[in-house]
């Protein structure tokens, strides 16, 4: 998958870090370590060594929607969707910075400005926990070396104990221990033994490029309307990325979580759009 | 107090008259033999109510004892950890303890524990998709393995929700080596106050 | 061993300059620390294996620090008895940790431990770590709670994984009423079959 990152402007670009570009190129980081979006994002920020500013956030922008555009075949849904909520959040931002800087006066630059502060808010937040659990492991190593009294009772003392009283019969305990042993129902949502069907991202891209291509323009919800499911609804997203990417469409987002609208922007033709089936599968 | 017979009364421990309560052992011999027989902490107050004597007088005796023991450069240390008093090795033993007792080793958390452990520590009683949501990613699977491991345990449900909360528990301060929930390292002191909000809205179930 | 300090002093403890291994802690306070943790009687050759020193050393330490104890009329004491060392209370403290043990326990189970006790009954010999797994809970405080009040015994080693196994004893037969294991009312049969895979997932050790 080809990430020449065609992101409109690169953020001011002055420091040329090396970018993942083309399909083998990888960030120097592992891929898979990442606790989430917001892990994520302080590993680029501080690759970058920037500070967390609106500046590192677009400078970013481009890595964080390789890195999940990269991962896209091994995701599943639960993971996905909280780096996906970011990434619609950090795509806001980028565009919004293309605008010509003046007094933000309207909703919509409000709605903004305050989805960005919420992500800086809730990046702090995680970086918060992410010292003090460093802290907790240097505490539980410093804490395995002392070693507690804990030996059984002498003898003497172990015949005071009161008698046991059980207070059920054996049909009871019976009852108990099947209970006891019965599989556990899984935790609700848990998705982890599910192995995500296959979806092709190509083939939503050509679906949605298509569609986009006659319409003009459409909310996420309407391209996804006919959606089989969930997993489809994801592979949406990240082939409408990839799109962003390629400068094929432009979103729009009044409110943070509200309806993200997908705009053709009619530099591709159907040549283009074609070529996507192909260009790698 | 003062005429109070010695419920216990062994045979050979005749009335200990007076408000001292104990001829024999002192309060110093006292806390030894409890601690050495006790297999998980006691609290100060058990072991006032034990002894009979006032919580301060005992605690202040604690601590001296522990003084002693550093000062004496003792292989063992008494130590207030998850709420109560109890025996331990002294670090620098630690390689000698370690070759003795072959089951020592305790599992390494990862990271993604690790994270999950700190957030529940500091928001407790917490539910899973509020912490995956601090963290910005699932913690279901995670917060099943800190149960298992003892480090975290159910704390009823959100009223609201009706979603399990979790807290931790006493085995943590254990693992941490803290006396008490407020001995926490102080979460840094720039996080956003409108944090909550955020939270609510993201937190499904 | 000519240039080797003086275990018994406590102040300067320092630097035993030869072979011996022991760069911090003393003989003293090594025997001290591995005895504290030991739960039944270490023969003397043993700790002599673990520190590294010669046997008749190691004796001659334990007897000075045992008579040492008695000196200073502590609330324990060093015994040997059944061919190995281990700490004891002292005699005189016997009613004060009569009182603590019998007042800290509970005639009644707790449903944890009901309901480990239940997986035991009819999984052993079963080690911890499987009892945990089943339950989703650690058991591992549990466990000891049931073995101290005689209802489980230690059943030897898992040949795969070392880890300790329990099995239930006499007194649990008693408590039940039954004469026999055999006795115990058959499980509910809806059991499947995977759940062995689920627990072998989840347990550690």
């Amino acid at each position: 998958m080809s990430m020449d990152g065609a992101l409109g402007d690169p953020g001011g670009g002055t420091e040329s870090p090396p970018r993942a570009s083309g399909s083998g190129a990888s960030f120097e980081v592992h891929l898979d370590v990442f606790e989430g979006p917001f892990d994520l994002l302080l590993a680029l920020i501080s690759k970058h060594k920037l500070d967390i500013t609106e500046v590192a956030l677009s400078q970013v922008t481009d890595e964080f929607i390789a890195y999940i555009s990269e991962r896209s075949d091994d995701w599943d849904l639960d993971q996905v969707s909280y780096f996906l909520v970011v990434a619609a959040t950090l795509l806001d931002l980028k565009a919004a910075r293309l605008l010509p800087s003046g007094e933000v006066e309207d909703e919509e630059d409000l709605a903004l400005l305050e989805a960005r502060d919420l992500l800086f808010a809730r990046l702090l937040q995680y970086r918060a926990y992410k010292e003090v659990a460093a802290i907790f492991a240097a505490r539980m190593t410093a804490a395995a070396r002392r070693f507690p009294r804990r030996v059984p009772l002498e003898p003497r003392f172990a015949q005071l104990l009161p008698e046991v009283l059980l207070g059920l019969g054996p049909a009871e305990f019976a009852r108990l221990a099947s209970l006891a042993l019965a599989p556990k129902p899984p935790p609700k949502v848990s998705t982890e033994h599910i192995h995500a069907p296959v979806v092709s991202i190509k083939e939503q891209a050509r679906v949605i490029a298509a569609l986009l291509a006659e319409l003009g323009r459409a909310s996420f919800r309407q391209l996804t309307v006919n959606a089989a499911d969930s997993y489809e609804i994801v592979a949406s997203f990240l082939a409408l990325l990839d799109l962003y990417r390629d400068d094929a469409v432009t979103f729009e987002q009044v409110t943070p979580l509200g309806d993200l609208y997908v705009t053709w922007t009619g530099h591709w033709d159907a040549d283009s759009v074609n070529e996507l089936t192909e260009s790698d599968g | 107090m003062s005429s109070e017979p010695n419920p216990q009364d062994p045979g050979d421990l005749q009335e200990p008259e007076d408000a001292a309560l104990l001829e024999g052992p002192g309060l110093r011999a006292s806390l030894e033999a409890i601690l050495l027989v006790a297999d998980e902490p006691v609290p100060v107050v058990v072991l006032a109510q034990v002894l009979e004597r006032p919580r301060n007088e005992v605690l202040a005796e604690l601590n001296a004892l522990a003084a002693s023991y550093t000062a004496e450069a003792r292989g063992f240390d008494l130590r207030e950890i998850a709420g109560g008093w109890r025996f331990y090795t002294r670090e620098d033993c630690a390689p000698l303890v370690e070759r003795f007792v072959s089951d020592a080793q305790e599992v390494r958390l990862t990271q993604a524990a690790l994270e999950t452990l700190a957030v529940v520590a500091y928001r407790q009683p917490v539910s899973r998709a509020r912490v995956s949501a601090v963290r910005g990613v699932n913690c279901d699977s995670v917060m099943r393995t800190l149960v298992l491991r003892g480090l975290v345990e159910e704390a009823g449900t959100d009223p609201e929700t009706g979603a399990i909360l979790y807290r931790t528990t006493g085995y943590f301060l254990e693992r941490l080596g803290l006396a008490s929930l407020e001995d926490l390292p102080a979460l840094a002191p720039f996080l956003p106050e409108d944090i909550e909000d955020i939270e609510d809205e993201n937190a499904r179930s």
